[in-house]
């Protein structure tokens, strides 16, 4: 075990599977010898070479239908866009491309080996373009699975599966938590199951559902309920598709509230679909309107960052709101 | 002029600015219309075995073109779209490379298919969405695909490949393949920013990549001179993003030939990418959905039709003896009886078991899409009548 | 009072639109004078000249980046984009630019005059690319409208108050009714208000909503159930974003039952968004969960083709089970 | 060589690869580094109240810049990105225009903005995001815009501007404006796909529009030449397109004058757009978030710093006698100055009022955004100490 933060244990995980395959490459915008606008793909260069970790031309679009084209000769692709907000120019080649490569040629080809890592996420005075959470935009899309990682720990274990997973991986990365998230990770290579929801937090009287950056506000809402004598599951979704759609049931089943929480604009995000699927499988077992604590349907504007940003006490007010219905 | 040592750049003191004259690429062309050689010109060695089989491949794709035009006409498939014109440009440059090489095309390189083997079945199949098709009838007809072959599974949006072919390249490279991948595109195509980024990356990463753009005078409706683009044409692009480049009569089969042996060897052995400029152009409309005479004249299609490359093809291999007029009939009607054999037995396979619905979505189906599935059938057992091309092998064990 | 197919009535639309303003300017590809290939702008240029009604090289994200421009600098930029398929290269385009363009500026600069046109949907053989329906897409983006009209008179009106709304609007057309849906338009100017759902027929026992060409399949599905006693309400939504919660609430309300039905994958639809929030406003009043009709998660299959579609049995089946639950 | 009737082409009978090679594009300059005027050059008509405002906003630009970076240093301000070494390209370029031709930027090009005079206060309430930004706070510092100005506002996602520059063209063209519309971008953002769109589309339509790049060796990490692009920089892509294209010295403020100045001309005159490449290197690191130590030597910045635009100028005013090195100081501490006020002042002024969080998402709020700012403020006044900066004021007659 060693104490990394979420950064490092990304490199790590990279750092991992290079080592493991020849035919693991990563690239993107400066991610070459100099690492990374975040030093995430830092010192791969120096130890496996320029020609496996390098720098792309400055196209988010050809960054992907590249890495689309080398996947699907076989190698492992592991792209970084900068920045999520960052990843529109390349929407076509992932969901037009990526996602449908294998079906569309009834498995003569596939882009399995492709991942894409791209931090997201508020809260560091990014405004509208170095903010957003775009993950339900992919989220409406078959042959896509999409992963969040919260800390350090779930990141390696969660980015050495989704390198090698045998289908095409979004992995969102929370900028805010890089340096922030700090945790005992285990220096060899694991793997955590993608398609799996964790378990935070055990309670009894209402769930609380986040993923990503945003289990630490649930986590921070639930403390603040607890003075108050409510017992809060909290629930890491963790992957986004497929969706563990069991696991976050069988806690509503139990508590019979569920609030989900996410800090992208509330309509069409993700937290919608969890609430529709979750109302008609789950109906009998409600006392109390799902809600969802979300983003302003706004772009993301700087100077109300504070005020825009959905922190602890937004999610602890819905939690008692939901408590009391 | 002085040199500027951060960008040993030329230096000049009068402002003078640079237009498309500056560049002015000329075609190769070894075939003369008429079926002659060029003065001056020496073609590229190419045995008689060869030689046939590409004329071959031609007659075929001509045959199955009109045909599935027909068949289209008579509702018996949904769509069709031919390569009438530009055969010698798939055909002739697929035959310059090894099985080995990726092909990666638009949708109108039936051509390079047939030459590396595709069947007749194989086609009829995948024209006919049936269960035998390698794409399990997921796609619209000519959205051929064969891992066998090297040819990559073609999909309808366009300049995607381009990219892709950049980054198969660098799988290629890195793997020490011996191979390179081609990568076919129209010059409407080439407007995508794909296209941008697949040759700029391609130059930047040196990767054993042929980008050989069909210049057929058309996108759909739309001609490519003054509406598609302003300057001349496609193959400036690559001198500007310094890659080697060559524009070739995409009508003569010997020009496209050996401009793509070469670009092979450039590609393999110096990991030089090379842009290929075919001109040519499209005989047929878009596709069976696409009505020419919107758009362009009569005399502009017949100035085209003198220059037919498959014709042109066929007077050099009886002027060198290769085959008469009676053996190229002879051949073209067998390849025709055969096409319609094929076609009629596809016709009448079943489309591919309703469980394959939710197959190849992922490496392996999800829960969601297990029920999702199971609740559609449930629902088709119970409408059976509505859904007939299913309902009847819903349970039985042929799948 | 003329009759119009839908194609008929969206040509007329545009040009009235063009008649009434020198500065509204329609293009795409294959859009000028051959008229598109659907031919919904055929005659334009003929008589608005070909430097207002024209041909775009074949490139989205500059089809739309140009109308961007066009729209900023005070014009009324109508944009096609040949099918809805090929929306994706223009994806950057539209949500981090179109939507967000009045925001960040402060007001200082406006795309109100944009208005993106494309045909959508399946049931036409038309596979995986020439079927989609990526209106959740958009529908994560606040500064955006969007409308999809499911007949010739509302695409008429809609569309006039779209190409002049001061918003950037996604007009999107059901083509399979292009030349199916066909009825009754008035010949001369009129607007319908963005942004109001339509009630296309009473009904006490449950509410059917949808969109688009999906509103002909809720109207049969509800005429079949009407055989068995079940009285329908059916909803035509028009407007997604943004939509009018206070009409389908207040239907809910009444019937105390909600079936949504769209032809997109079911996962992160815009069904999920509306029983998200529907069953937090009507919590009180729902006799069984919200159901949704939506298309399987997968790519749209060519051979499945009628399998896959989300036909009027499918939609009479929810309607029956939900009313038994 | 022969002519191809349809393609109007020349042509060969051997094979030749063509490369970046056939195209050399050459680097105008006037000025030399020392300050002088070039051999056999001739300066552009300039006359002393332009050149002193030229070297006015250069000055100033200067002073913004490193007040700025020194006050993120602080914790003053979150971000901030300097032009240093590139000022000649941006107000150079500006002052060849008139009030009334947009400026579409990328981020790099606050000298054009002051030259058309954005005041030091619009500058400063921009970069505290505070209630007197025209933005209203909402981007990250140096996202300016104007209206009044003509000067587009400022966005992060990088090369949207540019189709965005030929669409405000084609406005311009056909509503017979006389203006043109200028696009500045780097060489890292014209690897994007929007370029290609935005020059080819240009190039097609004929509009009013100059593409001006900023070559300045790197975006953030990348180096231009290899790992950018293989070719000769940005310029040959013009010629590809078609379109008049011209190199320029972007530290040689009357080469970029000039080559703006005949662009322009085109531009509106002709219709004819220019692509202008400004050779020029970032001074600085690429913002303040980034440090290039880790990926350039100092002696490549030496060599640079030696080529100072700035320097240049102001050596060439004081040879003419137009300024002297007393003056040039004065009007340094003054400006200094005022930048140090107008920061102090624009510090305190406090953010947007909260209900402005809804305004401008749609022309006018709809229902929806009211509940939700509604809830929002109910929220605030819950826990205020949770949200300093807009609590005190939320129910202030103030908005
Ligand atoms: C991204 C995308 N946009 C639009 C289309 C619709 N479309 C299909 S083919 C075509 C024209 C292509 O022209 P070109 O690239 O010159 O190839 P050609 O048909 O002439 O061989 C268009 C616009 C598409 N398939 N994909
Ligand atoms: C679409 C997009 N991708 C990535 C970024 C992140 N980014 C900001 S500036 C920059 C480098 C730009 O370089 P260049 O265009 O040469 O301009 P310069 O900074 O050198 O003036 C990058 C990669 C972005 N802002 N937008
Ligand atoms: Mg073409
Ligand atoms: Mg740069």
């Amino acid at each position: 075990m060693a104490k990394m933060n979420l950064l490092q244990a990304i490199n790590n995980a990279l750092d991992i599977a290079m080592a493991k395959h020849d035919n693991v490459y990563s690239f993107g915008e400066d991610t070459g010898a100099f690492g990374g606008v975040f030093r995430a793909t830092s010192g791969l260069t120096e130890k496996y070479g320029r020609h496996r970790n390098f720098n792309t031309p400055l196209v988010e679009q050809g960054i992907l239908g590249f890495a689309n084209g080398l996947a699907s000769q076989g190698s492992y692709a592991v792209a970084e866009i900068q920045f999520g907000d960052y990843i529109f120019p390349a929407f076509d080649q992932i969901v037009n491309e990526s996602a449908k490569f294998r079906y569309r040629s009834g498995n003569e080809f596939n882009v399995g080996g492709l991942t894409i890592r791209t931090p997201y996420g508020g809260g560091i005075a990014g405004g509208h373009y170095h903010s957003q959470s775009p993950e339900a935009y992919f989220a409406h899309t078959p042959g896509l699975k999409i992963v969040m990682p919260r800390n350090p720990y779930m990141a390696k274990g969660l980015l050495l599966s989704a390198i090698f997973d045998k289908n095409p991986v979004l992995f969102m990365e929370p900028k805010r938590l890089y340096r922030a998230s700090v945790g005992e990770v285990p220096e060899e290579e694991y793997t955590l199951e993608l398609g799996k929801a964790d378990l935070v937090k055990e309670g009894k009287d209402i769930t609380v559902l986040a993923w990503g950056a945003q289990v630490e506000m649930a986590e921070k809402a639930a403390e603040m309920a607890a003075k108050d004598g409510i017992d809060c599951e909290v629930i890491d979704l963790v992957s986004l598709l497929p969706w563990d759609v069991d696991t976050v049931a069988e806690s509503v089943r139990k508590t019979g509230r569920l609030i989900i929480t996410q800090e992208a604009p509330i309509t069409g995000g993700f937290a919608s679909e969890v609430a529709a699927t979750i109302q008609d499988q789950c109906f009998l077992y409600l006392e109390s309107p799902i809600a969802r604590v979300c983003g302003l349907d706004t772009p993301y504007p700087l100077s109300h960052e504070k005020e825009y940003f959905v922190d602890h006490l937004k999610v602890y007010e819905a939690i008692k709101a939901s408590m009391t219905y | 002029m002085a040199k500027d040592k951060q960008h040993q750049l030329d230096i000049v003191t009068k402002p003078q600015f640079i237009d498309g004259s500056a560049l002015k690429i000329p075609m190769l062309q070894l075939l003369a219309e008429d079926g002659t050689i060029r003065k001056g010109a020496e073609l590229p060695e190419m045995d008689k075995e060869l030689a046939l089989k590409i004329f071959d491949t031609m007659q075929f794709i001509r045959i199955l073109d009109e045909r599935m035009i027909a068949a289209q006409r008579q509702g018996r498939i949904s769509f069709y779209l031919s390569s009438l014109g530009e055969e010698a440009a798939s055909i002739g440059s697929a035959a310059a490379l090894t099985d080995g090489d990726m092909i990666m095309g638009q949708y109108r390189e039936q051509g390079a298919l047939a030459f590396r083997g595709f069947t007749v079945e194989q086609f009829m199949n995948q024209l006919f969405s049936n269960e035998r098709d390698l794409g399990k009838g997921r796609q619209m007809p000519v959205h051929y695909g064969c891992a066998d072959l090297n040819f990559m599974t073609i999909a309808s949006p366009l300049a995607t490949q381009i990219p892709q072919a950049t980054g198969y390249a660098y799988g290629q490279k890195m793997d020490k393949t011996g191979n390179c991948t081609i990568c076919y595109f129209g010059e409407g195509a080439a407007s995508e920013g794909d296209f941008h980024a697949a040759l700029n990356m391609a130059a930047v990463y040196k990767v054993p990549a042929i980008f050989f753009c069909r210049n057929n005078g058309y996108a759909i409706s739309t001609p490519s001179q003054g509406e598609q683009y302003a300057g001349d044409g496609i193959a400036p692009r690559g001198v500007a993003y310094g890659m080697k480049t060559i524009r070739v009569d995409g009508n003569d089969v010997f020009a496209v030939y050996q401009a793509t042996q070469l670009a092979r060897k450039l590609a393999v052995e110096e990991n030089e990418p090379v842009l290929i400029e075919g001109m040519s152009y499209r005989m047929a409309g878009h596709s069976t959905s696409d009505d020419p005479t919107g758009y362009r004249t009569r005399d502009e299609e017949d100035a085209w039709r003198a220059k037919d490359p498959v014709v042109r093809f066929q007077k050099w291999l009886q002027a060198q003896g290769w085959i008469n007029e009676d053996e190229a009939q002879k051949n073209y009607d067998e390849k025709k009886a055969a096409v319609l054999a094929a076609l009629k037995s596809a016709e009448t396979v079943p489309v591919p078991h309703i469980d394959e619905i939710i197959e190849d979505v992922y490496d392996t189906p999800p829960p969601h899409l297990k029920q999702q599935l199971e609740a559609l059938k449930a629902h088709i057992r119970k409408y059976p009548e509505a859904y007939p091309k299913t309902a009847s092998r819903i349970d039985g064990g042929d799948k």
